[in-house]
């Protein structure tokens, strides 16, 4: 079982990225050293009246200082609240939690990363992980699918190509990440995904029709976060082997899955 | 000063009054990274049944202030499973381990018990009958005085174990309850189970839960949960273990003193995952600092 | 695009569906310095008897995670002082004033309904057959569904004002007794009164409350009022107005949608005077943003 | 009917004067400018799960630069959220609220101001109001009872003689304000108090006994600290005019009361 940590970590930068988007710098004690992308923090508020943990990607780490980037979007009172946290201002976190994308699987492949919206910062991490040392790609194409204002676009310039999509057709492709992926001419052999949730459908419509493999990272509320309260579940193809049924638990299979794993 | 800290709960001896509660601590396998199991009085199952259960659709949860909602619906691996995986994880560690049992009918609640009887790991059994998740098991049987003390009955005929009945709070009169329960041949009373409650997404205009209702747990509905022990205190003589928010020693002492002889820990783990340890802590520091020696005085002592 | 905010009440036609719950509000002599009153689709007052009440000794409140608990115990000044002050007080504003009545006794509450019979100034009555602070009236007749049936019948039979019945959250059944006050002759519903809750203060080892229990109020039972109101509009045809824990126009916007035709703001007037208004304003506001014409489609939307 | 307002307040300074008595001032609109002596305010959490306001006294007011300052001790879960306010944060107040104390009452009499431990802040506001202008005292006494560890001592040297108790006798008379009233030999013609209950009792007895007129500013549980919801009351000698009934509401009709026309 691999480790988790409950830590009091401290706001190094906090940083308004894009409307309603912002970045978050955090010092930690040992999560950033030991998570791998795709993985993901609980993120606790100060508030008493908000007891849930909001799960929030690992957007990028540096494991030598132990910092931790937080790319999240203002999406209700509890990521409201992250987005008022001031330096030296101190946030619970425990992680890093679920499984991350399988490196072993994307090393010497020709992978794309397709993020949309507040799917696009995990890929982050992921682009830096492909894209030297042992678990490099052999070719490595990102693909965002924004609504509007872009972020993180110059953050992925050192790292892979990265084709843009945009709802309004303000940047990049009009339309979705499938629609860049195509104007770009990306012929991945393995796709990794993150985004909401008719993206990741067409993407595994796609893929599985292509013949191509596909990783997904998916959403689902979450209470306990460490898989003990089977609030996360998603449908699964086959009976899982912690619960006997077909669900898997997002927080701890997941959040990433081959695509032909679930349902969506 | 010298401190006893053990309870007894129909004769199984407890070390200290704080368990965790059924269906928030799994079996206690991820929250062992967190805290020391050994440190528990106990550890309270989720809720396992003698087959397979999928449990409902997601969103099985929600937030509310200070509180949230769930209707994970039972989903659990069946008793099989559970007791090659989890009672034999469990048998590494110095604390009692409280088996919740849920079915949909009156047989497989039987099957279940019948299952767990030669399981020296299962110290006691907690029946749920108060799960409003979940059409036709649990809540059914838990709100009425003559089917409580039925199912009671039933089940004490054949458990090897002492039976903690679980009771559900959605009723005029929880007391009346209590006693049918005691009536029943019920060894304890475990109390309160979740408060049925909604959640609307009023920007998608649906119901927050697959499920449309669920229970709501967490600090919002402690006082509730005082009162009811309160009152149930009042009126049986098997001992009660309390929950109900409790997130602090101080939510824990307050369920003593209304009358409960332990207490269990539940939603508060999922924001802290140490909880239950701190609330040992901070009601041992109690009894220290109020030169108490043993902590069963502090049961029922608020009059 | 035009927008109708206003709704009916057993004909009774409001502004808008927003009031002010009753007993958190006094008669609004103290919060028209912060809000104006004409913006309100109704003043509901504080319980008034046919003779003053005391009401409970202090500590009569205390704070709770979310939520507060209350025992004030109905003190009221009689209905004779009520009329004199504060209906006069309210003439002066365009809003629809509901009279809230208790009683310690059946005849209590005639003598009280009788008594207003003449009074212009009270739109509707709005029955409390739910309090749990005071022993012999309110809770005792709110928790069975033939007393409900019965005090509503006898009440009506009097009444000159349309009758709303305001409905205790401490039962089995809400729907039921919701039921039982329309085969009553109730031309609405109240819904949620508090649900009885208790805090002991664990420093003083004595009860927080001088009344031992008290009723839960604020944010905490909103999903449990939103549950009780989605139930009871599934069964019953008459109005019901909707409480319990509202602080925002989206718990209104729920309690809408899970079948209320109008709403009440209480415990939150304590935390923002202006709430009310804020709601009110919020609830337009999402009118428009969703183009939706009538405030009167949202009620029971979600299903 | 009185204005009250409802106002966020810039915290301009933030103190610990004493283990665990924290000084705010802050920026008021309008309150500093009312209020008057033995008034008290409304103060709310940050916290969404904590509703109800924490009635604070006024300690001081700078009414032509509308600065108040409030003096508490941390309690509990609320005023510990006060006691972390900083700089420049805003602060939820409703005030001014009550009654205050009989300013005209006093003028040109022998006033003796009877503190105990958190009820000596108030007394600061009244000292200063009599020691000057239209409504000065002909002989103005402080007495100041604490547990133990001194504050706000200083602040009223220039205003008037203060004799001092602590329950150690570490300063001043060892006992309670009453010991070091006799100590000090003072001989007022009014008492006005606020502090522990026990201690109102006593003075209470003292003065009947005594024949002197004196003033208590009682402590009760507030919900809405207007008026409305009828937690807050006293029992009163005779039937109130508003209630009906012998109770009278201590954030409206007090927090000052005549000491015969209340019960302890
Ligand atoms: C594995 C995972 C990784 C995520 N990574 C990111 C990220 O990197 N950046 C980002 O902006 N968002 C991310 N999200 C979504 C993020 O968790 C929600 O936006 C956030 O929880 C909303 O909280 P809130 O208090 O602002 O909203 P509220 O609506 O007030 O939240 C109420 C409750 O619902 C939960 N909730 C609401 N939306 C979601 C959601 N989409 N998924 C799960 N729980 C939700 C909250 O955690 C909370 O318990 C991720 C979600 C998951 C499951
Ligand atoms: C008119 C008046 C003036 C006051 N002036 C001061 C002052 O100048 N300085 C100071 O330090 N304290 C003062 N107090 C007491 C102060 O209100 C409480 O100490 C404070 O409310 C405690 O809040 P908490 O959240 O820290 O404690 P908690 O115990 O967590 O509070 C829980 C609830 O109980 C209420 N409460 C707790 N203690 C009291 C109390 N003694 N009186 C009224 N309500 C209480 C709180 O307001 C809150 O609603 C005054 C009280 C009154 C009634
Ligand atoms: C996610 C979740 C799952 C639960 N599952 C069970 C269960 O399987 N069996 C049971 O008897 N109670 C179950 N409960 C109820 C708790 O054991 C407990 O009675 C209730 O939550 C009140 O305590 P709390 O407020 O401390 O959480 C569950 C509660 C939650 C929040
Ligand atoms: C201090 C207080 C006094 C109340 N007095 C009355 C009353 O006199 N009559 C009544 O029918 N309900 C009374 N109630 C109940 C409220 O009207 C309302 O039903 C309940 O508080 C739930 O709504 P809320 O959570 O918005 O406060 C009172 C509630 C509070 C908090
Ligand atoms: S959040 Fe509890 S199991 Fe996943
Ligand atoms: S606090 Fe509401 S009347 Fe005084």
């Amino acid at each position: 079982m691999a480790q988790i940590y409950r830590e009091s970590a401290e706001v190094l930068g906090r940083e308004q990225i894009a409307e309603g988007i912002f970045s978050l710098w955090l010092q930690t004690e040992q999560i950033a050293a030991e998570c791998t992308p795709g993985q993901f923090v609980s993120v606790y508020c100060a508030d008493a009246s908000r007891l849930l943990p909001r799960p929030i990607s690992v957007c990028e780490a540096d494991p030598e200082k132990g910092k931790l980037r937080l790319v999240f979007r203002v999406a209700g009172k509890g990521t409201e609240e992250f987005s008022r946290l001031k330096n030296g201002e101190r946030v619970q976190l425990v992680g890093p939690l679920g499984n991350g994308f399988p490196l072993e699987k994307l090393a010497g492949r020709k992978v794309l990363l397709a993020g949309g919206g507040i799917g696009i910062p995990p890929m982050l991490q992921l682009a830096k992980a492909l894209s030297r040392g042992e678990k490099q790609a052999a070719e490595l194409t990102a693909a965002a699918g924004f609504r509007d204002s872009l972020f993180l676009t110059e953050d992925f310039a050192p790292y892979c190509r990265l084709l843009l999509a945009t709802e309004d057709g303000s940047a990049g492709t009009r339309g979705t990440v499938l629609d860049a992926m195509r104007e770009g001419g990306a012929a991945p052999d393995v796709i990794c995904a993150c985004g909401p949730a008719p993206m990741l459908r067409a993407l595994k419509q796609y893929t599985a029709e292509k013949g191509i493999a596909c990783w997904l990272s998916l959403e689902e509320k979450m209470a306990c976060g460490v898989g003990a309260c089977l609030s996360c579940v998603c449908r699964s193809a086959e009976v899982d082997g912690h619960s006997r049924v077909k669900n898997k638990r997002v927080c701890t299979e997941g959040p990433v899955f081959a695509a032909e794993e679930v349902e969506l | 000063m010298s401190q006893n800290m053990s309870v007894s709960i129909a004769g199984v001896v407890l070390k200290n009054p704080v368990m965790v509660a059924s269906g928030t601590f799994g079996s206690g396998i991820e929250y062992s990274r967190f805290l020391d199991l050994n440190r528990l009085g106990a550890v309270v199952t989720k809720g396992v049944a003698i087959t397979p259960w999928e449990g409902n659709a997601t969103p099985r949860i929600c937030e509310t202030p200070s509180g949230m909602l769930n209707a994970i619906g039972l989903q659990n691996p069946g008793v099989e499973t559970f007791v090659e995986r989890d009672l034999s994880f469990l048998e590494q560690f110095d604390t009692k381990v409280i088996v919740n049992v849920c079915g949909h009918s009156l047989e497989e609640y039987l099957d279940c018990v019948r299952r767990l009887a030669d399981e020296k790991r299962a110290d006691l059994l907690e029946i749920n009958i108060s799960c409003p998740n979940v059409r036709e098991g649990g809540i059914a049987f838990g709100t009425d005085p003559k089917g409580v003390e039925q199912i009671t009955k039933e089940i004490k005929k054949i458990a090897v174990q002492p039976v903690i009945m679980k009771l559900s709070p959605n009723v005029t009169d929880i007391a009346q309850i209590a006693e049918a329960a005691e009536a029943g041949g019920a060894d304890a009373l475990s109390m309160i189970n979740t408060l049925t409650g909604m959640k609307i997404d009023v920007r998608r205009r649906t119901f927050a839960l697959a499920n449309r209702t669920g229970g709501l747990s967490g600090p919002a509905i402690h006082p509730i949960a005082v009162r009811m022990v309160w009152q149930c205190a009042q009126r049986v003589k098997i001992p009660i273990i309390g929950m109900g928010g409790i997130a602090s020693a101080e939510d824990a002492l307050e369920m003593l003193m209304a009358g409960a002889s332990a207490v269990s820990v539940g939603t508060a783990s999922f924001h802290d995952q140490t909880t239950a340890v701190r609330v040992i802590d901070g009601i041992s520091a109690y009894l220290e600092e109020n030169g108490i020696g043993d902590v069963r005085e502090l049961t029922g002592c608020v009059k």
